[in-house]
């Protein structure tokens, strides 16, 4: 599937009763980059698991390539193009390396795999390992690749470097960076090391306390000490 | 030395009875993640039903059989969608809780319309007939049933592990919420599975009648078997059902021809020390 | 003109409902041809389920039943530790007891305020031992439930066998919850005997045994098989099917039973319970029991006297379904014929109970000793 | 707001649902002291509304006493069974063992002499904690369905050893004939009940209330921790098996009072008492009134006990199929059990009184 | 010899992988050593190893002296080795407050006591508010831990471990999925423990590493392939073949 435009008019979604996100609206053109950034325990996770359809809505609109799909159950949302990279990485732990990327790829043929196995060389060795067996950094290429094998239009990735040899992390967002230029798939990242952030995408995204506080460009956000200070910023310490 | 023989085609042939009414269950509680305490009640609906369409409709044993599968999965439907898709993850207590209140409601209604007496599936002859085994002769049927064991336990093993089908299913059971997101449609992967597990219940129900009769109080009666032997295998493992099933099988057999009187105490001594080994079951699915 | 209450408790749902079933058809069947009153006192009837031995509950039951719903009469009880549970209350209560089933010979001498008018193991088992003999059987194996009644039949069983001449070779104790036989059945082959003596609870359990009995050829091998009439109930013969032709069981009653009484009886209780098929021995306990309780209501009309009813019934004879019978003054447990029968089948090809001998004014064997 | 929006419209109403939000959340940033000594206000009240609750039963069902008293025997089996699967995450099936080995204690003891009855429980309850001691020396080495597949096992084995011996149990006709002398020497255990029942309760609330220290204890708190991730605890520094084992003495012992409560109530005692059927039906009715409060234990032993007496007066024959129901409706309406309920209709209450109104 | 800790030999593979190969390391007192390389050269495992979870095939660990090999994980604990959890494991139905407050009682070998109430003693209660205050975790600190964000819990996870009074102290990745804004609380939480302390750090944030190490140790496929100061690991062309690439930090530092 090729990149499609994502498009979220005044989402609030949240767990149970509580109330995370509020009023969320933005809208990312097809092969975009979007980082997302805020501090902890801001709504980052909830956000891409609202989108994904994991959590509770309580109102708002979600359009896939203009059409809406906030009503839609997250698997018929994946099977239109949504995939999502979990912060807890959630792999199937009773099921193999390679089964769990077969789970992954929807109505593709198993020859796609070696896409995955290229991608992360790790992964090709441990093939016949557990879920569970994995290294923490195994299991976050393994959720990685998982996804990226479904052939999502739209990729939403939460942390996905957490837990990576540096050396993987560059080549990951490389890969990261080729995939939405070549016009396979618009990206939405979370991630908490700025740098990289702002590195990877055209245009951020700031929550705080489940609203978006600011939106703009990497450039004008790099170039704003001061909004940085305040809402990623070193946080003061008590 | 012909006694030992002897004692050995017993304790199979109980053995593989034991495993094609106890697979469904593995499936559900290994698999599905489902302590479906209910089994027992499904198996004995598809006795009814096989006792019934024998006896007021003519059918022949094939014929009822079949019927009995299509019309326990046809029950087991609605019981899906409307009950068990709610426990699905659910703590295990709620699960049992759920599966024991459906087990007393299928109790109390088919001793209503069924009445309390023991229910027969007529054998046909070429099974009814005991086959000469050269020291022996053995019941038609108890070869049967070995058979049925054994191409069951070949085709579930395939499916569940060989096919994309077994694979989603178990990815959705690992972790359902992640399956959905990857696009496992995992409520129709639920359904399935379960009519599947449903469909062995009933295949197990009518081909095990011989060795355990229909009657109401079946679903509780053996409930407990039902649930050790599941465990001990390992749930959700279609070999480790196997040779649970054949282990004690065995146990039971030879224990009860020994020293009858301990028969009992045989079987749960062997079970405790079992576990004590094993204590994920024989074959269990590691966590 | 008072309303006479009559508690029965007794298996209406669960493994044994069958047998609960038949209480209430017993009840119903005397209360159908003798009419719901006595001397003009109404009788109504309670049931309690009490599904499976717990004497706890029993006692619970019971006492609501003389507390909450003051019956002046208690009925019913199918297993010897319920009827344990409601024996020391009875003095108090000022109720008789009449026990429709539970067979084990101990209860009766618990409380002098029970009158039991169905049967115990030892004395339908008794005759058997004879009748080995008679039939040329020297050497038996006994294979029973490792259970109260199973042990009692065992016992009873070797006694009389013993005492008639013959040698039990082997004594097999069975769990209760045994689904194979098969092993048991080797192991009978195994001891040369020339017959098998079984006790099982009626049910899946027994199916399984006459089944594996008939499946592993012993039957062709000629080893004879005996029991006391619990293992071919009428309502387990259809599922016991061919198989369970020539079985000799002894028992108090049988359903084919040839009177006028008995027929009587049986055409009023299959109307109550719904089918002849489901018809079973418990049916004539409560049948005769109610004939005990009308009686007790009439001696002491109608007024809550439990020791003046209890009086009233000793001794008393009459003829039942199953034959004559009549209460023994000292034990208060019924005097009744014993049968012998064979599993026939009948002119429509249906399987019964074919009475060929009786053995008449048998007394319970098993208080004598006690 | 967009009125237009059709997501908007039918998504689940937006305004009339009780929830908080997170910003309502910001607690203060001191830890504040209070906690413990409202939750001793709060167990002190539930204690005096048992006592409350089962004053009343005295006197609004005068006739049930025989019926009420088993009650409080099975409601104790629960309680200790709450200590196990409620606390520490134990599943078991055979917990009957206890119980029963507590009421063949009591039964035994009598037999042969011993007739005052609070002796005659602090028998029963020592047998229960040895019972539980083996039970849990055995139990304690699997997990998961392993753990329960050997609970039944011993439960089955301690069946049958009790079958077998019958020169001391009774086997399956019931360990009968003895009697216990009245209570303080004046109140004797009669037909009418009262003071077994009045006995059973005082039993009753003295045990829930030790219970509840027990549960409030760093030992109850250690327990629920293991029951939530026993690697964890390790790595605190803190031994599982031990702490396991202590439990499931103590849940031994209070499990025997309840048998010894039920032996000295009926005295008999039959094969049921270490039956897989009481052990299962104590589970449901602890996990339908919710599990690790204690309280679930009462109102599950309570609600399903009075149901089932009532269907099956009612219909004698078919009333399972009620039974079962009720065991279905409250998996959908409230699965963490019926105490669970409670607790959630006060947060919803409190929910929708501080939630409402979005800015 | 003066190490507070050492392990030598250490060795274990799982099936056919060696995933601990012959590996010695030493600690001092008060030492502050990076553990890094690449994803499954064996990290976790050897924290494992040492903490007593897994059993090596070969080798010893000597604490302060004494040989622990033997002992199983809990009397490792007590001993003073502790841990923090990669995958953080915590009591999903408890509050943080709850969580640090047993360990503290657990320390203090008051855990398993049946008299006596958990809450009200206000030393304890004292000790367990400065440690979540530390943590920046006071506004958490009553909710159920399922309810916080994930980088909430790793704190926690170091909270208990602090409440531990450790001798030596793991660290695995303990900022990871902790966003840079907060890892200063890490850092400062690690600067208040006590100098005698002995902390291994395992992490994947160079800048986090670097500035914290004194020493780093680099493990790739089960071995030890460098030990050296943090100036001297980026210049180190194995090492950054294998694990740092072109990390640009590590290129400034170097
Ligand atoms: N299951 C849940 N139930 C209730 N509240 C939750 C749940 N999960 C998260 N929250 C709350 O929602 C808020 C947002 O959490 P979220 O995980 O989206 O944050 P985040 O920005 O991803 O943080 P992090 O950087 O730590 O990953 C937090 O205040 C958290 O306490
Ligand atoms: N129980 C096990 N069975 C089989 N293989 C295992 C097991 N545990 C770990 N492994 C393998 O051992 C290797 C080392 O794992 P370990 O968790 O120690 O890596 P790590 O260095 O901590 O990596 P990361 O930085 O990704 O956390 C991995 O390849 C992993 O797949
Ligand atoms: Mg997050
Ligand atoms: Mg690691």
């Amino acid at each position: 599937m090729p990149a499609e435009s994502l498009e979220v008019r005044r989402l609030s979604a949240g767990y149970g009763p509580t109330v995370v996100l509020e009023d969320v609206s933005f809208s990312v053109p097809a092969g975009a980059r979007l980082s997302i950034l805020g501090r902890n325990g801001m709504g980052k996770t909830t956000l891409l698991s609202s989108l994904m359809g994991l959590t509770r809505r309580y109102g708002g609109e979600i359009l896939l390539g203009g059409r809406d799909v906030a009503g839609l159950k997250s698997c018929d949302r994946a099977l239109r193009g949504l995939g999502l990279v979990p912060q807890t990485r959630d792999i199937f732990r009773s099921l193999t390396v390679e089964e769990n990327l077969i789970a992954g790829l929807k109505d593709r043929p198993r020859s796609a795999l070696e896409e995955a196995y290229e991608m992360f060389p790790r992964l090709r060795e441990r093939r016949r390992n557990l879920g569970w067996q994995l290294s923490g950094g195994e299991q976050q290429m393994l959720s990685t690749a998982r996804t990226i094998l479904g052939r999502p239009s739209v990729l939403l990735l939460d942390e996905p470097l957490e837990g990576l040899a540096p050396v993987i992390c560059e080549e990951l967002m490389a890969a990261f960076v080729r995939l939405a230029s070549g016009g396979e798939m618009t990206i939405l990242l979370v991630e908490q090391r700025i740098e990289s952030a702002l590195d990877f995408a055209d245009s951020v995204l700031i929550l705080e306390r489940g609203r978006i506080v600011w939106q703009g460009t990497s450039e004008a956000l790099r170039s704003d000490e001061r909004l940085v200070e305040q809402y990623i910023g070193v946080g003061t310490v008590h | 030395m012909q006694t030992v023989f002897s004692i050995a085609i017993d304790a199979f042939a109980y053995g593989m009875a034991l495993f094609i009414i106890c697979i469904g269950l593995s499936l559900t509680m290994g698999l599905m993640r489902v302590v479906n305490l209910a089994h027992g009640a499904f198996a004995m609906i598809a006795g009814y039903i096989a006792s019934y369409a024998q006896r007021e409709l003519g059918a022949g044993y094939a014929a009822a059989l079949l019927l009995a599968i299509l019309g326990t999965v046809a029950v087991s439907i609605p019981l899906e969608r409307f009950l068990y898709r709610r426990i699905y993850g659910s703590p295990q207590l709620t699960q049992v809780l759920m599966t024991i209140g459906i087990t007393f409601c299928v109790i109390g209604i088919t001793n209503f319309f069924f009445g309390p007496t023991l229910k027969t599936i007529a054998l046909p002859a070429s099974l009814s007939t005991p086959v000469d085994l050269g020291f022996r002769a053995v019941a038609g049927h108890r070869l049967f049933v070995m058979a049925c064991g054994l191409v069951v336990a070949a085709g579930l093993w395939f499916l569940i592990e060989r096919t994309a089908f077994g694979i989603r299913l178990r990815a959705t059971v690992d972790n359902a919420g992640m399956a959905d997101a990857l696009g496992v449609r995992t409520q129709a992967v639920y359904a399935v599975s379960f009519a599947i597990a449903m469909g062995l219940a009933a295949l197990g129900g009518v081909v095990g009648a011989e060795f355990l009769p229909i009657e109401p109080y079946y679903a509780l009666r053996y409930m407990v078997t039902f649930l050790v032997v599941v465990s001990v295998g390992g749930a959700g493992s279609i070999p480790g059902a196997l040779l649970a099933c054949l282990v004690l099988g065995a146990i039971d057999t030879t224990g009860r021809y020994l020293m009858p009187d301990f028969g009992n105490f045989f079987f749960y001594a062997a079970v405790i020390a079992i576990v004590c080994v094993f204590p994920r079951g024989f074959l269990g699915r590691a966590q | 003109a008072d309303t006479v209450k009559v508690g029965i408790i007794g298996p209406f749902s669960g493994p044994f409902a069958l047998q609960g079933k038949n209480f209430q058809a017993g009840v119903e069947a005397y209360m159908a041809l003798n009419g719901k009153s006595v001397k003009g006192h109404e009788v109504e009837v309670i049931y309690r389920d009490l599904p499976a031995a717990n004497p706890q509950q029993s006692r619970a039951l019971a006492q609501e039943l003389i507390v909450k719903d003051k019956v002046q009469y208690l009925g019913g009880v199918y297993f010897t530790p319920d009827a344990m549970a409601i024996t020391p209350l009875l003095a108090q209560a000022n109720t008789p007891l009449v026990i429709f089933n539970a067979a084990t010979s101990a209860i009766m001498t618990q409380s002098p305020l029970v009158v039991r008018t169905s049967f115990t193991t030892a004395q339908t088992t008794t005759p058997l031992g004879k009748i080995a003999i008679e039939r040329g059987i020297r050497k038996v194996i006994t294979a029973v439930s490792d259970y109260g009644p199973g042990i009692d039949a065992e016992v009873a069983f070797k006694k009389a066998f013993e005492a008639a001449g013959g040698q039990v070779v082997e004594s097999v104790r069975m769990p209760l919850s045994t689904n194979d036989f098969s092993p048991i059945m080797q192991r009978i082959r195994d001891s040369k005997a020339d017959a098998v003596f079984a006790f099982l609870p009626s049910g899946p359990t027994t199916l399984g045994f006459v089944k594996a009995y008939n499946e592993t050829g012993l039957k062709q091998a000629g080893i004879k098989f005996l029991a006391p009439g619990d293992l071919t109930q009428e309502s387990d013969l259809p599922a016991l099917g061919d198989g369970a032709l020539g079985l000799l069981t002894t028992f108090h009653y049988a359903v084919s039973h040839d009177s006028p009484e008995n027929k009587r009886f049986v055409e009023a209780a299959s109307k109550a319970i719904g089918g002849a098929e489901q018809l079973s021995f418990p049916a004539v306990g409560a049948y005769d029991g109610m004939h005990v309780i009308y009686k007790m209501i009439e001696a002491t009309d109608g007024k809550q006297d439990a020791k003046k009813a209890v009086d009233a019934v000793k001794g008393m004879a009459w003829t039942s379904p199953r034959g004559p019978v009549s209460i023994d003054p000292e034990t208060r447990h019924v005097t009744e014929n014993i049968y012998l029968r064979e599993v026939a089948k009948d002119a429509n090809g249906r399987l019964y109970n074919k009475e060929i001998q009786t053995f008449p004014n048998q007394k319970d064997p098993g208080l004598a000793t006690q | 707001m967009q009125p237009s929006s059709p997501s908007f419209a039918s998504s689940p109403a937006a305004s009339s649902e009780g929830r908080s939000r997170v910003r309502g959340h910001a607690a203060s940033p001191r830890l504040a002291g209070t906690r413990a000594g409202s939750s001793l206000v709060r167990d002190a009240a539930g204690v005096a509304a048992i006592a409350a609750i089962g004053a009343a039963g005295y006197w609004l069902f005068p006739d049930n006493l025989a019926l009420l008293t088993r009650v409080i025997a099975v409601a104790l089996l629960a309680l200790s069974l709450d200590l196990v699967v409620g606390y520490c995450g134990v599943a078991t099936l055979g917990h009957a063992t206890l119980f029963g080995a507590g009421a063949y204690a009591a039964g035994m003891a009598c037999l042969r002499g011993v007739t005052e009855p609070m002796t005659l429980v602090l028998i029963g309850a020592a047998a229960g904690a040895a019972a539980g001691l083996v039970m849990g020396a055995v139990m304690l080495r699997a997990h998961g369905l392993a753990q329960l597949v050997l609970s039944i096992a011993i439960v089955q084995l301690a069946h049958e050893a009790a079958n077998k011996a019958s020169a001391f149990t009774g086997g399956s006709d019931g360990l009968a004939g003895f009697s216990p002398s009245p209570l303080f020497g004046t109140f004797a255990f009669d037909l009418w009940g009262r003071t077994a029942y009045l006995f059973g309760l005082a039993l009753l609330v003295g045990v829930f209330v030790v219970l509840k220290f027990v549960v409030a204890s760093p030992f109850g708190m250690l327990c629920r921790g293991i029951k939530e991730d026993p690697v964890r605890i390790r790595a605190m520094g803190a031994f599982v098996f031990p702490v396991l084992l202590k439990m499931f003495v103590i849940s031994g012992a209070v499990a025997g009072t309840g048998g010894a409560l039920a032996a000295l109530s009926t005295q008999v005692v039959g094969l049921d008492s270490v039956s897989f059927e009481l052990s299962a039906n104590a589970l449901v009715m602890l996990v339908l009134g919710g599990l690790g409060s204690l309280y679930g234990a009462l109102v599950g032993t309570v609600v399903f006990m009075g149901f089932e007496h009532t269907v099956s007066a009612v219909n004698p024959f078919h009333w399972m199929t009620m039974v079962g129901a009720l065991l279905i409706a409250v998996v959908l309406v409230a699965p963490g059990g019926l105490g669970g309920l409670a607790g959630r209709l006060r947060a919803a209450v409190r929910g929708a009184g501080g939630g409402r109104g979005r800015p | 010899m003066s190490d507070l800790f050492r392990v030598e030999g250490l060795s274990k593979s799982f099936g056919g992988l060696a995933v601990s190969r012959n590996v010695d390391l030493a600690m001092g007192a008060g030492e502050r050593l990076a553990l890094i390389g690449p994803n499954g050269a064996g990290k976790t495992t050897f924290v494992n190893l040492v903490t007593g979870q897994i059993r090596p095939s070969a080798g010893r660990v000597i604490l302060g002296g004494e040989d622990v090999t033997g002992l199983g994980a809990v009397r490792r604990v007590r001993k003073g080795l502790v841990r923090t959890f990669q995958v953080t494991r915590l009591f999903s139905d408890m509050t943080p407050e709850e969580h640090v407050t047993l360990t503290v009682l657990r320390r203090e070998g008051r855990a398993a006591r049946i008299l006596g109430r958990f809450r009200g003693d206000p030393a304890v209660s004292g000790e367990v508010e400065g440690i979540l205050g530390t943590l920046g975790l006071l506004e958490v600190a009553r909710r159920k831990v399922r309810e916080i964000a994930y980088g909430q819990q790793r704190l926690l996870e170091i909270a208990i471990a602090l409440a531990l009074r450790p001798k030596v102290l793991l660290l695995d990745e303990p900022a990871a999925g902790v966003p840079s804004s907060e890892t200063p609380r890490i850092e400062q939480a690690l600067g208040h423990l006590p100098p005698s302390l002995a902390v291994l750090m395992i992490e994947h944030d160079m800048d986090l590493v670097f500035r914290f190490a004194k020493r780093v140790v680099v493990l790739a496929a089960g071995e030890i392939i460098f030990e050296g100061l943090p100036a001297q690991v980026a210049a180190n062309e194995k090492v950054r073949e294998a694990y740092l690439g072109n990390y640009a930090h590590a290129r400034r530092v170097a």
